[in-house]
């Protein structure tokens, strides 16, 4: 079939794919803002147990990523294709050291016996059984989109290098950037909810 | 339809970087007043920063800023639907 | 009209005249108009049509009008909403709590029963919740209707204006026997509803009371556990070893006249094992009221299949389980005492016997002893019921005999 | 075929050069080919569903056990509401009639995204797979409900983990054919084509893409809510670890409400299409029904909680949800004048295109006005959850998007085959459903103000007359849908074939060939007047 090449219409598209990822989101921000509604207390001293210093490592790591997903856009749109190549792997690698940040934040809350449906989470008060159940779910969801976000990208550097997404056809490359922004704003809001509810 | 992609505007390395250093500065503040207690304000500040920096990013490392009018009133929509969905649920949690 | 002098039930039932009024003025409107544009101006009557694209005034007029008419309807339907949701004072309260797949409602006092016995020209304020799934109080003549939640209490009122009895169902779908989620509002005479209220349902009546009254129950258990004295629980008649203040030990029947001794002179004769601690009721119990517990303790003890039968469809059991060995939700109590029963608990199948002990505990608390293999684990706990309770809720499965084989 | 055959392939037949074939459809990116993927699936599974339909009313002929037990009648209903809401109607007339017309409609070759939307219908057929899946593996069918209202889907034993999964998946497809159709809407219009030159069907099939994109995620992530709950043990739903069952309520119904406006709005699109072809004369208000569809698609997406008044929720939602549902009546009650007037003074030529919109009119008219008594605070409680609410919503799904689709199959017909039906016989299909459908479902408007609640297996035999005259109207009702498949079906391999605009319709799909061809048209059209001006139009059958 023919090839369109209507960049507009492919961003368009691209937005409307990003609000159906808000959206999805939107239903569990709505339960968070509904339960810290109903358990302030619960959820501070929930947030807590949380290690802040974990949280804000990987906010300094997503937004550092998401600067480098701009600069490569700026770089192709220059014409600077290897200096673009670079910096998506950056922004992949960045994601790589946010999911192993993460994996061990998971790991540390699971060796303390905290995570859906353990005893040591059921032992616990219903708001910060609800907290953690959320953290759990959102933050997960969240690695999830990730660990796709990060191969999206990657599949987007090696179509940099086969030629296939160049200064002049880049949307792939500008489309993927958009979903890792979104990725990095969900996040914005994921860290002050979690680690620093107070 | 357009064949080429002439209508893009190459954002300055200088202007993400400053939209970066901003982030950085609003990630600063938001850990940093934690250490204060506003009470119920608390929430308030930090979802204020934190969409204040969702601001940034939509608006400058998104391009949103150099879209036309038809993509901004999309993203204006969504977030207002996504408004209305938690606003309207309040009505039952607030009084129940 | 002034709706504050109607009762909900006419509040409702007015919106529903207003609001069907007018609907079916519009729908005969639109039908009518429709089909006679239909008819007038078919082609080979009128072949040139009118280029029309549309009427501003009209257009807004269709805008206007309606939504004027709709605030209107939305204005008397919230004021029927609202009188079928403020409880005027003093209304008396009942509890009700749904399971799968029946009601029970629990009044001022601590009767229960399955059935709603209301008195007439009453207000009656129910206060429900739910201990599985949601189920929803739906009682057509009284216009209400409300879901039950678990961990929520929600409530319903009505007032009866005349005796019957009127049907409850469950509106909001609960599972396989939901459409037999169904029972009745009994409304009575004011004096006939106080004599039931007050009739005495549970087991031994009066004398029970007094026992506990008395605290004898704190010490003397009914079910057959050890306390600090020896169990109430087969007790008339039973053959026991007892020591004599000079440490000597015989064996005595505990028939009346021990039983008479026992309250008299309680550290005279005390069963072995048991520290000579309890004090004489001599002076502290009127006679008349020993007696009443005496004769509680020869007769009103053995607890009889009817009470059993009668808890077992109070509290719903039979919904599930059936007593004719067809299965329903649950394995049928018919020829399920001593059965040979495997239970998948924690993911590993084990072998029980449905004997006196596993069968009180499983009633108290199912989901703690795992399910029997074949059936679904949705049997919720019946914490509130009580010894003796589950006593007779045995004693009733073992009146339906013995498992063959 | 047409004459026109031989000058353009039509889109049936294979690519010059291709060999054709079975996976040239089911790997086919054309939007025509998609699209009648869609309507045969969607007409199998409406066959499937009205099956199920037919047996339920079939068990409620009498009181006690007729011909199944509880277990299967509890999957049934619950099967039925899966099948026909989320493989039926949502997909329906978007995914069918949309696909297929939306693109020649504003002039296009194709869809904005076409890989996505052989994508979609993938997805479509991955969610209707797993969907039987889950009746055949697991501990059963799913008995739930098509509502999946917690605590009891996440304690039931039957398989809903697989049937959530399926509903997340057909969710993902509706919302890539949403995201397809406004992209192309914004981007593809042939020059000329400015919005207010948009056909109405086409303006219905954006405000109905913006539902998809931006309440379906709700309803994806509500699902995958269950899904954790069951698997994981997330208890965000479960009282006993600080969850709220209700919570549940309101995200389904985020969804779910704005998901009837998915299901009602090409519908209305298909009316505005017909009555003014019929009419031969311009829409009443073309602005008023355009902005209608925008005004009911945001409107709708403030008033879910009507479906929850006596759920538990504040009294103060109640207020503020009644309230909104009488303001979102509005928008619809005015396409109903403008559609009616559309009619005055026109030139009235009776098809059955036609029969099937003014039966549209009047069933929509009587679903909507019902919404009324259950918009109504006071009177909800009464109906809510009886049949007086199966007998409103058959009358605006069925009734409404049922006959919409049913009138878009017959006005449409002869621009997919070339051919035309019997058309006699359509009207008295149209006629015989018409009347087995009101012998249905009427009855239950008076059975749920008896206080007969739904999804109930067993009745009190006060409510046996109602049940009777219902089953009985399930057989008219079977008996006339049948004909009209049964007719339609023979048009296509018998019909007298016609020409390129049978009706004498103005919109840009009544000038391409009949079977339109692969690219829809010889040269990019430009349009220099309305949808709906008839001037010099005639039909030429």
């Amino acid at each position: 079939m023919h090839e369109h090449r209507d960049y507009e219409g492919a961003k368009i598209g691209m937005w409307l794919f990003l609000f159906t990822e808000v959206l999805l989101f939107g239903g569990l921000f709505l339960l968070y803002a509904v339960f810290l509604h109903r358990y302030p207390a619960e959820f501070h001293a929930a947030g807590k147990e949380l290690s802040r210093t974990f949280g804000t490592v990987n906010t300094v790591v997503l937004i550092t990523s998401s600067l480098f997903m701009a600069l490569a856009i700026s770089a192709l749109q220059r014409g600077r294709t290897v200096l673009s190549q670079r910096l998506v792997l950056l922004t992949v690698a960045l994601a790589g050291v946010f999911l192993v940040n993460k994996f061990f934040e998971w790991n540390a809350k699971i060796g303390h016996g905290i995570y859906p449906d353990s005893p040591g989470l059921l032992a616990l008060p219903p708001g910060e059984m609800v907290f953690f159940n959320l953290y759990y779910l959102m933050t997960g969801l969240h690695g999830i989109h990730v660990v796709i976000g990060g191969a999206v990208l990657l599949y987007g550097w090696h179509l940099m290098r086969v030629g296939r997404v160049t200064p002049e056809h880049f949307v792939f490359l500008e489309n993927g950037g958009l979903y890792w922004h979104l990725v990095d704003l969900v996040w914005i809001y994921l860290f002050p909810l979690f680690y620093l509810v107070v | 339809m357009t064949g080429h992609n002439t209508a893009h505007h190459a954002v300055p390395v200088r202007t993400n970087l400053l939209v970066w250093a901003a982030l950085m500065v609003l990630t600063t503040i938001t850990v940093g007043v934690t250490s204060f207690d506003f009470g119920f304000l608390n929430v308030v500040v930090a979802l204020t920063v934190a969409t204040t920096k969702a601001g940034l990013v939509i608006l400058w490392f998104m391009h949103l800023r150099y879209e036309g009018r038809v993509i901004r009133l999309m993203v204006f929509t969504a977030f207002v639907i996504l408004a209305i969905a938690i606003g309207l649920t309040f009505f039952d949690v607030a009084y129940r | 009209m002034y709706p504050q002098s109607l009762s909900p039930v006419q509040q409702v039932d007015f919106i529903f005249t207003v609001i069907f009024g007018f609907s079916v003025f519009v729908l005969l409107a639109i039908t009518a108009t429709m089909l006679w544009f239909v008819w007038h101006y078919r082609e080979s009557r009128h072949p040139v049509p009118a280029q029309i694209s549309g009427n501003v005034p009209a257009e807004i007029a269709w805008t206007l009008i309606p939504s004027i008419i709709v605030m209107g309807l939305f204005y008397y339907g919230w004021e029927g909403y609202k009188a079928l949701r403020t409880v005027p004072e003093g209304a008396m309260e009942v509890r009700v709590t749904a399971r799968m797949w029946s009601w029970v409602f629990e009044y001022p006092g601590g009767k229960r029963g399955s059935v709603l016995v209301v008195p007439v020209d009453t207000p009656v304020k129910l206060r429900m919740t739910s201990v599985d799934v949601l189920h929803s109080l739906y009682v057509p003549a009284f216009r209400i209707k409300m879901d039950t939640v678990p961990g929520l209490e929600t409530y319903a009122w009505f007032k009866a204006d005349r005796p019957g009895e009127y049907d409850l169902l469950c509106a909001e779908y609960c599972g396989l026997k939901h459409a037999n989620m169904i029972t009745t509002v009994k409304v009575v005479d004011r004096a006939a509803f106080d004599a039931w209220l007050a009739s005495a349902d549970a087991p031994g009546g009066k004398g029970r009371a007094l026992m506990e009254t008395h605290g004898c129950i704190s010490c003397h258990s009914l079910d057959g556990t050890p306390g600090v004295g020896p169990t109430f629980k087969d007790l008339y008649g039973a053959e026991r070893e007892v020591a004599l203040p000079d440490g000597t030990k015989r064996k005595v029947v505990a028939d009346e006249g021990y039983l008479r001794r026992a309250f008299v002179d309680p550290n005279a004769e005390v069963v072995v094992g048991y520290d000579p601690i309890m004090p004489s009721t001599e002076g502290m119990v009127p006679p008349e009221e020993m007696e009443e517990m005496l004769g509680w303790l020869m007769h009103g003890n053995e607890v009889g299949h009817e009470e059993g039968r009668r808890l077992m469809e109070a509290e719903g059991c039979i919904s599930c389980h059936s007593t004719d060995g067809s299965v329903i939700a649950g394995p049928s109590l018919k020829g399920l005492w001593n059965a040979p029963t495997i239970v998948l608990r924690d993911g590993k199948e084990q072998q029980v016997t449905a004997d006196e002990a596993y069968l009180r505990a499983k009633i108290a608390n199912a989901p703690a002893l795992g399910t029997v293999k074949g059936f679904d684990p949705m049997m919720p706990p019946y914490e509130h019921l009580t010894p003796e309770q589950l006593g007779a809720m045995v004693e009733y499965i073992k009146s339906l005999g013995e498992h063959s084989q | 075929m047409s004459a026109d055959a031989h000058d353009h392939p039509s889109f049936f037949q294979p690519l010059p050069g291709t060999k054709g074939g079975l996976a040239s459809w089911l790997f086919s990116t054309d939007h025509k080919r998609i699209g009648m993927l869609y309507l045969y699936c969607i007409v199998t599974m409406f066959l499937v569903g009205l099956a199920l339909g037919f047996l339920i009313r079939l068990e409620l002929v009498a009181p006690g056990r007729t011909i199944m037990g509880p277990q299967t009648y509890n999957a049934l209903f619950t099967l039925h509401g899966v099948v026909m809401i989320f493989l039926v109607v949502i997909p329906s007339i978007p995914a069918a009639f949309g696909n297929i017309f939306l693109p020649i409609q504003i002039g296009a070759e194709d869809v904005s995204f076409p890989r996505l939307n052989i994508l979609s219908w993938w997805l479509y057929i991955i969610g209707a797979a797993l969907a039987v899946l889950s009746l055949v593996t697991g501990k059963g069918a799913p008995d739930t409900g098509w509502t999946f209202y917690v605590p009891f889907s996440a304690v039931t034993t039957t398989n809903v983990d697989v049937a959530v999964i399926a509903v997340f998946i057909l969710g993902f497809s509706s919302i890539l054919t949403g995201l397809n159709f406004i992209t192309t809407l914004h981007r593809l219009r042939a020059p000329g084509m400015t919005w207010t030159r948009l056909p109405l069907f086409c303006w219905s099939l954006y405000a109905t893409g913006w539902i998809q994109v931006l309440a379906t995620p709700i309803l994806g992530i509500t699902v995958l809510l269950i899904f954790a709950e069951r698997v994981l043990g997330v208890g965000l739903f479960d009282p006993s670890r600080g969850g709220d069952p209700i919570l549940y309520q309101h995200l389904f119904w985020i969804y779910s409400h704005p998901a009837v406006y998915i299901m009602i709005l090409p519908a209305m699109g298909v009316i505005s299409e017909i009555l003014p072809v019929f009419a031969r004369k311009p829409i009443f208000g073309y602005k008023m029904i355009a902005f209608s569809s925008l005004a009911i698609a945001f409107a709708g997406s403030l008033v879910w909680a009507h479906h929850m008044f006596v759920s538990g929720m504040s009294d103060t939602a109640v207020m503020v949800f009644s309230f909104l549902t009488f303001v979102v009546a509005i928008p619809s009650a005015i396409k109903v004048f403008n559609w009616v007037s559309t009619l005055y003074k026109g030139s009235i030529r009776v098809e059955p295109p036609l029969w099937y919109a003014l039966a549209f009119i009047f069933l929509f008219s009587i679903g909507g006005l019902t919404g009324l008594v259950l918009g109504s605070a006071g009177t909800n409680v009464h109906v809510h959850d009886t049949y007086f609410v199966v007998a409103h919503f058959h009358y605006v799904i069925f009734g409404g998007m049922g006959f919409g689709l049913f009138g878009a199959m017959h006005y449409w017909f002869p621009k997919i085959y070339g051919r035309m039906y019997d058309k006699r016989m359509a009207n008295w299909s149209c006629l015989i459903a018409f009347v087995g459908f009101n012998l249905l479902y009427f009855p239950m408007f008076i059975l749920g103000l008896q206080g007969m609640p739904r999804r109930y297996y067993d009745y009190l035999p006060k409510y046996a007359e109602g049940h009777f005259f219902s089953t009985m109207g399930s057989w008219v009702l079977a008996t006339g849908l049948l004909l009209m498949f049964w007719n339609l079906w023979r048009g296509i391999r018998h019909g007298k074939p016609v020409g390129r605009n049978p009706w004498g319709a103005a919109t840009l799909e009544w000038m391409a060939p009949s079977p339109p061809p692969h690219h829809n048209f010889d040269a990019e059209p430009v349009v220099t007047h309305g949808p709906y001006d008839f001037t010099g139009v005639k039909p030429d059958a």
